[in-house]
């Protein structure tokens, strides 16, 4: 399990330094394989039916449906690079890390299982790409880490959402990416770009 | 009960799915028209249905006079919507702003969006009401980035954007919610509004305090109130008139919904000062902010959008001053503020199409190239910022009192002034669309009758809701407000 | 019976309402529908008032569809005169209407006629209507249809931006009405004016009310500097709608004043009054300081109405001031002489507008400077407008002269009541400035009449100028024997008068006016006076025939016709005197009020000395727009322009938005 | 009764009123060491005025033709209320206000008169005529407010009847020289304006009825004449009330102070110069802050 926080959290940081939007797409599979697996556990933990089929889900539609889809649209972004100062996000992941395990701990110390601090940090970082990256992908990819985020916070201080509710989101999540995705689509093909800091036309 | 709710929820998607195997246009129009009078009658049918039962839940579902309030908004503006789309969109085709093979498309997302609406009043559980909620979110997105032009397309993106981050928010605080509940009282019914409602004073204050942040953040957004507005504007712009005016009247109010039905349980537990101060506090930034993107404005689309997030505002004040008065009022200027605005949208509509332009300076003299839209137009801006005898004033005013009535003397003051500031640019900038000189290029047109009775069936509401309340009406609201203060 | 001559008013009015946009088609039917209908209507509201003032006021209540009450209508003897005059002034409006309306024959008449319905029914609401929500809704009813008024004839972009004006600064004004209203009405818990007398409220929110009233109700009478909007928009108007709105309309709001001031707060505290007084002459003196400066007919008349709201003002504010002074005979004389001026302003400004619209009517310019002779082209009209003229100006024997004389009157003993040096000298210096008004109004009215109706034609508008329709003079000549007859025989009106402000506490006016047949005289503890009315006039005819005598004592003289002395120059209408020049020592003496600019422009090619075609043009700005609108403006504007940025169009600020109110919210959790 | 006193007045005043108005030229004459026209001139000029016939202007409508008798009846009338010696006439009819409305009447009909002609002379006269009356109307009333205030109504007979009462004062004197100035004014003489210039751009009053001749003209001189001696005698009974003690009756007494006003205008006249139009409101400004004194000293 700790290996499986490691591992996230290693991911997370890794992303905020990555320019090339398929290694991004990647680590974010490989993100989304963690979560399903940590589901795994939980679910081996508690012996909750429904936490085999939320690992199923995640398994199904992050790993699978998301990321190709995902990788699909990257295919046709070859020339398409991240270009954000790279160095100053990584800082402000680690720090976001530091600062959500410090709040468990100060904070609610009884339910710091070693999960939460990496929920709330990965929901951060997620935020923090969105907000300091103006490639599409990224923005989406931060979208999908936040979305992570929340659902293993959803694991670690309840156990998991009921079911259904679980597929609603999941199922929302599988809409959103895919508005998103023919929206990046459609930048690509108006704009000739996808890098979102060009979208500033509506003011005022 | 149980069938009629369904047939609501099921409607819209067969005929969604119909449109989408269909080619031939007409037959496509039939039937969407065919389809949302269908619909709406069935949710009328539900709300008359409620006048009796009072309350209808299931495991999933649940309705009760709340609910009817919004129902019979969305009802009133699916037809609406759907009945002046069909010379709208015809006439897109025309102008070849949109493909013939757009059109299902069109119509296809605008049934899912009922849906997404619908399912968002019907659902008795909070988990799906979120799910809901994001479905309407993605539901229009498409429709707002319909044109697939720049523009649309940036609006799109900052619309799920923001809506996603927000609502990503509400899950949040949805979850934590729910961790309040299980520290409570263990899994059962889990996030159940109605089980919820009966436990509320057991949770732990300061975790739903948190939720309650969250929530209200992650609705807000969707509810476009301010600072969380910002893709409002956009959004509201570049979509089809028609959605336009869904997106303002309904969809906005139906986000609205979502947070009440929240915030009912959560004042169950923290107590309504809090919530109250807050909501007041966003309600008045709300209006405030408003004021200059309607004093200086440039495209007429926008200046609605900003008038819809000052009305938002109006609204969350009324929740916020929080008495059965005051939230009586601010459930009919719900009602009356969704009729007018969609039908200035659509109005707006018809001139953007004559004019082929959205920038209000070059919209000159359209009592002279229309003088029907005029009247209609100049009546709807006069509904809209508040004057009788249109319905607005009088949730205005019932708003207004019941601030005087809680004492409140400043504020009241405060938010007539500032709607004031409101009246002033819109007014300004109707007057001058209206009344200018007509430049040469423009001819006198006629209009499509199709159009005009769209909009002449919200006018005719608007002026009867100035002169006369049906007393169902009035014990829907009344009980409604019960509910939400929690009687 | 009053009320179902009331339901009777409503049905005629409504029927003035429907048919003219059912029957668009012929404009002719049209006109002579709505206005007969709206004639009648008048009459039933004369009828109404009458009634009341007969067999005393009545209530009715209608329960209406709205969750905001019952409709409550309730005419006491206060409404019943103030329907009295919409009553008189509406009647003779609608009968010149009959011929006005050919002007608009091609011109949206339907709408128009249906509007005009609408209006007087809407005013006749506002002052019978005695519960908070529908009379405000009366209330912005009557704004919005006068701004539609304003508005029609859109073709002069002017109007619009007039009409803007209009309803934005009377909307402004709504705001503090309904303050004012819901403040006293949440405290009785209760939206029936009958419930608010002697509501128990603290002194901050008296005095809130108090100023809320005051600047609520002043901007729709045109208070100085509330005034913007009424030079503007009563000329923009069709004329028989001008004369309704500044005889009638903006007289709803010192309605509104008196139901606060009188019934609703009670006696207030002197400094009240005082206030008051300071607005009244102070719109009063620059009101007809900037009448006199205009050449457009309409504007000056519309001027004028601003300074006669003050002349009414004093009288009110004055009597307020008595009240609070507990002298009760005083405060009724103040009040009388207030609002018998309001009732001669309305007949006599009406009139004028009329008179106004007949020159417009006939010759198509409001320019005064394009106009003159037409006393020879139209001379029932000249007769007319002269007897306006004389009446604005308060000359003896007409209707202003009594209410003028009673004005001072009470001011004379106002000293007395005040307390402090200030006040005291003000109130003395307030007499003064009354004077300077009076004389400035007859300089005024001396250059409209003079310029307009005297001298030869200035132009082809008015060389070609006809007499106008019978109905239109009918109209006029209605409002004309009015002013003779409240001049001649005030005491009728006084006798009125003291029925309608003996309810109210705080002024007694029982002992007020011994009723001689042949003079209005009151008596006071102070002193006594008599106004003889008879006398006055016996003394002129009498003078007349002695001067008719002596003229002819030797014979009738023969008249010899000969040119005009313009030292032995064939004299032509360019030599006259022209309206700016009339105006202009006044203008050069009052420079520091006026800010003056005047530029003369002259063509130096032919003649490098002095050049030729030389061309003045003057211009005066005004203090208000210049010290109180201009820099709100501006700064409202440079507010704008810093928060417009906001909406930057970069989405990472937008969710930064969303952060920090997160943030900001959850402290306050934290915090509560 | 008090209708019958009120005739006399006005009949002996219409009488008197050009033998004042000659006894001021021929002071006025003798100052300017010339002999002056003998006492009973003016009478001879009216005699001759209404043998005449009229030359009237195609321009002229119904007004110009009916301002000088509009214009005589309010000087008759202003006769009739003018303070003398018949004090409280019983009822108070005779209010200052309406006086001075009366006199408003007669000069509102001979300015429009003045624009009926269509001359510049006419027009510019009665502008000026009516700037004039813009100056001094708020001053009079001041003034006249001192005397009411001491009255304590407005009542011409009362108010005279207090005058009288009180003694010398400060006030008084204030008072009484500020309406000395608005006598000077009201009558239309240097150095407000030129009662015998013959240059049109100077006139005020004469360019008003520049365009009248013969028994027009007579009527209006003779109305000045009546409205001269009403001012005088509202100076005599308001602000010269005292009469030294002395076995003379008190008519005597008035009728020295008119003659005494009369030789201090004809003084006036003789010694100063007339000012230039825009100089008025300075003097007129400080008239009214003379009378403001004079309320404050009260």
């Amino acid at each position: 399990m700790t290996l499986l926080t490691i591992l996230l959290l290693a991911g997370a940081v890794i992303l905020t330094r990555v320019s090339s939007l398929r290694t991004a797409v990647g680590i974010l599979g490989l993100q989304s394989v963690i979560v399903a697996l940590a589901c795994l556990i939980f679910g081996l933990k508690t012996g909750e039916f429904h936490m085999y089929i939320a690992a199923v889900l995640t398994a199904v539609i992050k790993v699978g449906l998301i990321v190709y889809s995902l990788w699909r649209v990257t295919l046709q972004l070859k020339h398409e690079r991240e270009i954000a100062n790279f160095n100053v996000s990584f800082l402000l992941a680690i720090l976001a890390i530091i600062v959500s395990y410090g709040f468990v701990n100060k904070v609610l110390p009884h339910m710091a299982g070693e999960t939460l601090g990496a929920a709330i940090a990965l929901t951060m970082i997620g935020l923090l790409m969105i907000i300091a990256r103006s490639q599409a992908i990224m923005q989406v990819v931060g979208l999908i880490t936040m979305e992570n985020g929340l659902y293993l916070l959803g694991l670690s201080i309840t156990k998991g959402l009921p079911l259904i509710i679980e597929m609603g989101i999941f199922f929302d999540i599988l809409v959103a990416v895919v508005v998103l995705v023919i929206l990046t689509h459609r930048l690509k093909y108006s704009f000739e770009t996808t890098d979102t800091s060009i979208l500033n036309e509506l003011k005022g | 009960m149980f069938e009629l709710i369904l047939a609501a929820l099921v409607l819209p998607i067969v005929v969604g799915l119909i449109t989408l195997t269909q080619k031939n246009l007409t037959t496509i129009r039939y039937t969407n028209l065919a389809g949302s009078a269908l619909t709406s009658g069935i949710i009328l049918a539900i709300i008359r249905k409620i006048t009796e039962i009072k309350v209808f839940s299931s495991e999933f579902l649940y309705v009760d006079y709340l609910s009817a309030v919004l129902l019979l908004v969305v009802a009133l503006l699916t037809f609406t919507a759907t009945l002046f789309s069909l010379p709208y969109m015809e006439r897109e085709v025309k102008e070849g702003h949109a493909t013939e093979k757009m059109i299902p498309r069109y119509y296809a997302l605008l049934n899912l969006f009922t849906f997404a609406m619908v399912s968002v009043l019907v659902v008795g559980n909070l988990g799906l009401m979120w799910v809901a909620v994001e479905g309407t979110t993605l539901a229009s997105a498409l429709l707002v980035a319909f044109y697939f032009n720049r523009s649309a397309l940036e609006a799109a993106w900052k619309y799920v954007m923001i809506c996603t981050v927000g609502i990503c928010l509400a899950l949040l605080g949805t979850m934590i919610l729910y961790y309040a509940q299980v520290n409570a009282v263990g899994e059962t019914q889990a996030l159940n509004w109605l089980y919820l409602k009966q436990i509320s004073n057991t949770l732990n204050p300061t975790i739903v305090k948190l939720a309650f942040v969250f929530i209200l953040i992650g609705y807000g957004t969707k509810a476009g109130l301010a600072p969380m507005h910002t893709w409002l504007p956009d959004a509201h712009s570049q979509a089809p008139s028609p959605v336009s005016g869904l997106l303002s009247g309904a969809l906005l109010s139906c986000a609205f919904y979502a947070l009440i039905r929240n915030i009912i349980i959560i004042q169950g537990t923290i107590g309504t000062e809090f919530i109250h101060t807050v909501l007041l506090g966003l309600g008045i930034l709300s209006v405030l902010l408003a004021i200059p993107f309607v004093l200086v404005q440039h495209d007429v689309k926008r200046l609605l959008a900003y008038s819809s997030v000052e009305h938002m505002g109006i609204i969350a004040i009324g929740f916020g001053v929080g008495t059965p008065l005051a939230v009586y009022a601010a459930l009919l200027h719900i009602i009356n503020h969704a009729i007018a605005k969609s039908a200035l949208f659509y109005l707006v509509g018809i001139i953007s199409q004559e004019y082929k332009t959205r920038h209000i300076k070059e919209i000159q003299g359209i009592a002279r190239v229309m003088p029907s839209v005029a009247t209609m137009f100049m009546i709807g801006i006069l509904a809209i910022t508040g004057t009788p005898p249109l319905n607005i004033f009088i949730s205005k005013f019932l708003l207004i009192m019941a601030m005087f009535e809680n004492k409140m003397w400043l504020l009241g003051g405060l938010t007539l002034l500032l709607l004031v500031g409101v009246f002033a640019g819109l007014m300004n900038y109707a007057l001058k669309m209206t009344f200018s000189n007509v430049p040469e290029k423009m001819k006198r047109a006629n209009v499509s009758p199709v159009a005009l009775t769209a909009i002449g069936l919200s006018l005719c509401l608007m002026i009867i809701g100035g002169v006369y309340l049906p007393p169902i009406l009035s014990e829907i609201l009344t009980k409604a407000a019960e509910i939400v203060i929690g009687g | 019976m009053t009320e179902n001559i009331y339901l009777i008013m409503l049905l005629l009015f409504s029927a003035g309402i429907l048919l003219p946009i059912l029957t668009s088609s012929s404009p002719k039917i049209t006109n002579i529908l709505a206005h007969g209908l709206s004639v009648f209507g008048c009459l039933a509201i004369v009828a109404c008032s009458v009634e009341v003032f007969i067999a005393g006021g009545v209530t009715f209540t209608y329960a209406m569809g709205l969750p905001v009450g019952a409709l409550i209508i309730r005419i006491d003897n206060l409404a019943a005169f103030f329907l009295l005059a919409l009553g008189v002034v509406g009647t003779a409006a609608s009968i010149y209407a009959l011929g006005y309306s050919r002007e608009y024959y091609k011109q949206r008449l339907g709408l128009m006629a249906a509007l005009y319905n609408c209006f007087i029914l809407s005013m006749a609401l506002v002052l019978t209507v005695s519960q908070v929500a529908y009379f405000l809704i009366a209330w912005e009813l009557m704004t919005v249809v006068s701004f539609f008024l304003v508005n029609h004839e859109y073709e002069k972009t002017a109007n619009t931006r007039a009409a803007y004006k209009y309803i934005l600064m009377t909307t402004l004004g709504t705001v503090f009405i309904t303050t004012a209203f819901l403040i006293l009405s949440m405290t009785v818990h209760s939206l029936d004016f009958q419930m608010f007398k002697g509501a128990s409220l603290t002194n901050t929110l008296r005095n809130l009310v108090f100023f809320c009233a005051l600047l609520g109700f002043g901007t729709k009478a045109g208070v100085i500097p509330l005034h913007i909007w009424l030079p503007e928009a009563h000329p923009a108007a069709p004329s028989h709608v001008s004369a309704l709105m500044s005889g009638i309309m903006i007289k709803t709001a010192i309605y509104g004043m008196c139901r606060f001031f009188l019934e609703f707060l009670g006696v207030g505290p002197a400094w009240w009054g005082e206030v008051v007084l300071f607005l009244a002459i102070v719109s009063s003196v620059l009101g007809v300081l900037y009448a006199l400066m205009q050449n457009d007919l309409k504007r000056l008349l519309a001027y004028s109405s601003v300074e006669n709201i003050g002349i009414i003002l004093l009288g009110i504010g004055a009597g307020m001031v008595f009240m609070s002074n507990n002298q009760p005979i005083l405060a009724g004389l103040a009040f009388v002489a207030g609002l018998y001026h309001l009732f001669n302003h309305a007949v006599f400004k009406s009139l004028l507008f009329l008179g106004a619209g007949s020159v417009l009517y006939s010759t198509h310019t409001k320019n005064i400077e394009d106009l003159g002779g037409l006393i020879k082209k139209m001379p029932y009209t000249a007769v007319f407008f002269l007897t306006g003229a004389a009446a604005i100006s308060a000359l003896p024997t007409l209707n202003g002269f009594v209410s003028e004389w009673l004005t001072y009157q009470s001011l004379f003993y106002l000293p007395q009541a005040v307390t402090g040096i200030i006040p005291r000298l003000g109130s003395v210096i307030l007499i003064g400035l009354l004077g300077l008004t009076g004389a400035l109004a007859a300089n005024c009215f001396v250059k409209a009449f003079g310029v307009t109706f005297l001298a030869k034609p200035r132009s082809k508008h008015a060389e070609q100028a006809k007499e106008v329709p019978a109905t239109m003079l009918t109209g006029m000549g209605l409002l004309s024997l009015m002013c003779l007859a409240l001049g001649v025989w005030p005491q009728g009106m006084l006798k009125l008068l003291q029925g309608v402000l003996s309810p109210f506490t705080g002024l007694d006016v029982s002992t007020l006016f011994k009723h001689q047949w042949y003079a209005a005289a009151f008596n006071i503890p102070q002193a006594n006076g008599v106004i003889a009315m008879p006398l006055v006039i016996g003394m002129l005819v009498v003078g007349l025939i002695a001067a008719v005598l002596i003229y002819n004592f030797n014979g009738k003289p023969k008249n010899v016709e000969g040119e005009t002395w313009t030292c032995g120059i064939i004299p032509n209408a360019r030599m006259e005197y022209t309206a700016t020049g009339f105006a202009q020592p006044v203008r050069r003496a009052y420079k520091a009020f006026l800010r003056t600019k005047d530029t003369v422009t002259a063509d130096k090619s032919l003649n490098p000395y002095h050049g030729v075609k030389m061309k003045m043009t003057v211009g005066i700005s005004y203090l208000i727009d210049v010290w109180l609108y201009r820099p709100v403006k501006k700064g409202i504007l440079f507010l704008v322009n810093r928060v417009k940025p906001l909406q930057s169009g970069n989405l990472q600020h937008y969710i930064g938005y969303v952060l920090l109110v997160t943030v900001v919210i959850l402290i306050l959790g934290v915090r509560w | 009764m008090s209708v019958l006193f009120m005739i006399i007045q006005v009949v002996v005043l219409a009488v008197l009123a050009p033998l004042v108005a000659g006894v001021i030229k021929n002071t006025k004459g003798k100052m300017q060491s010339r002999r002056g026209p003998g006492y009973f001139q003016v009478y001879y000029d009216l005699r001759k005025y209404f043998k005449k016939d009229n030359v009237i202007s195609p321009t002229v409508s119904w007004i110009f033709l009916a301002a000088p008798y509009i214009y005589f009846a309010t000087a008759l009338g202003a006769a009739a209320l003018a303070p003398t010696l018949l004090f409280d006439r019983g009822l108070h009819y005779d209010s200052i206000f309406v006086l001075i409305y009366m006199l408003a009447l007669g000069r509102f009909f001979l300015a429009l008169a003045s624009l009926d002609a269509g001359s510049t002379f006419g027009g510019m006269g009665g502008s000026r005529e009516m700037f004039i009356n813009v100056l001094v109307e708020p001053v009079m009333m001041l003034t006249l407010f001192t005397v009411a205030m001491r009255a304590n109504s407005t009542v011409m007979s009362q108010m005279a009847g207090a005058a009288a009462a009180s003694g010398i004062s400060l006030s008084a004197i204030l008072a009484a020289i500020a309406f000395l100035i608005l006598t000077v004014a009201e009558t239309g003489r240097i150095p407000l304006d030129n009662p015998d210039t013959h240059l049109e751009l100077t006139m005020v009053h004469e360019g008003m009825v520049l365009e009248y001749c013969g028994r027009s003209v007579g009527l209006i001189f003779w109305a000045s004449a009546i409205k001269q001696l009403v001012t005088i005698l509202l100076m005599v009974n308001f602000f010269l009330p005292w009469n030294p003690v002395g076995s003379l009756p008190p008519v005597v007494w008035m009728i020295l102070k008119v003659l005494v006003i009369a030789f201090v205008l004809a003084g006036i006249e003789t010694s100063t110069n007339k000012m230039r139009l825009f100089r008025l409101p300075g003097l007129l400004i400080a008239t009214g802050c003379l009378s403001l004194l004079a309320i404050i000293a009260m």
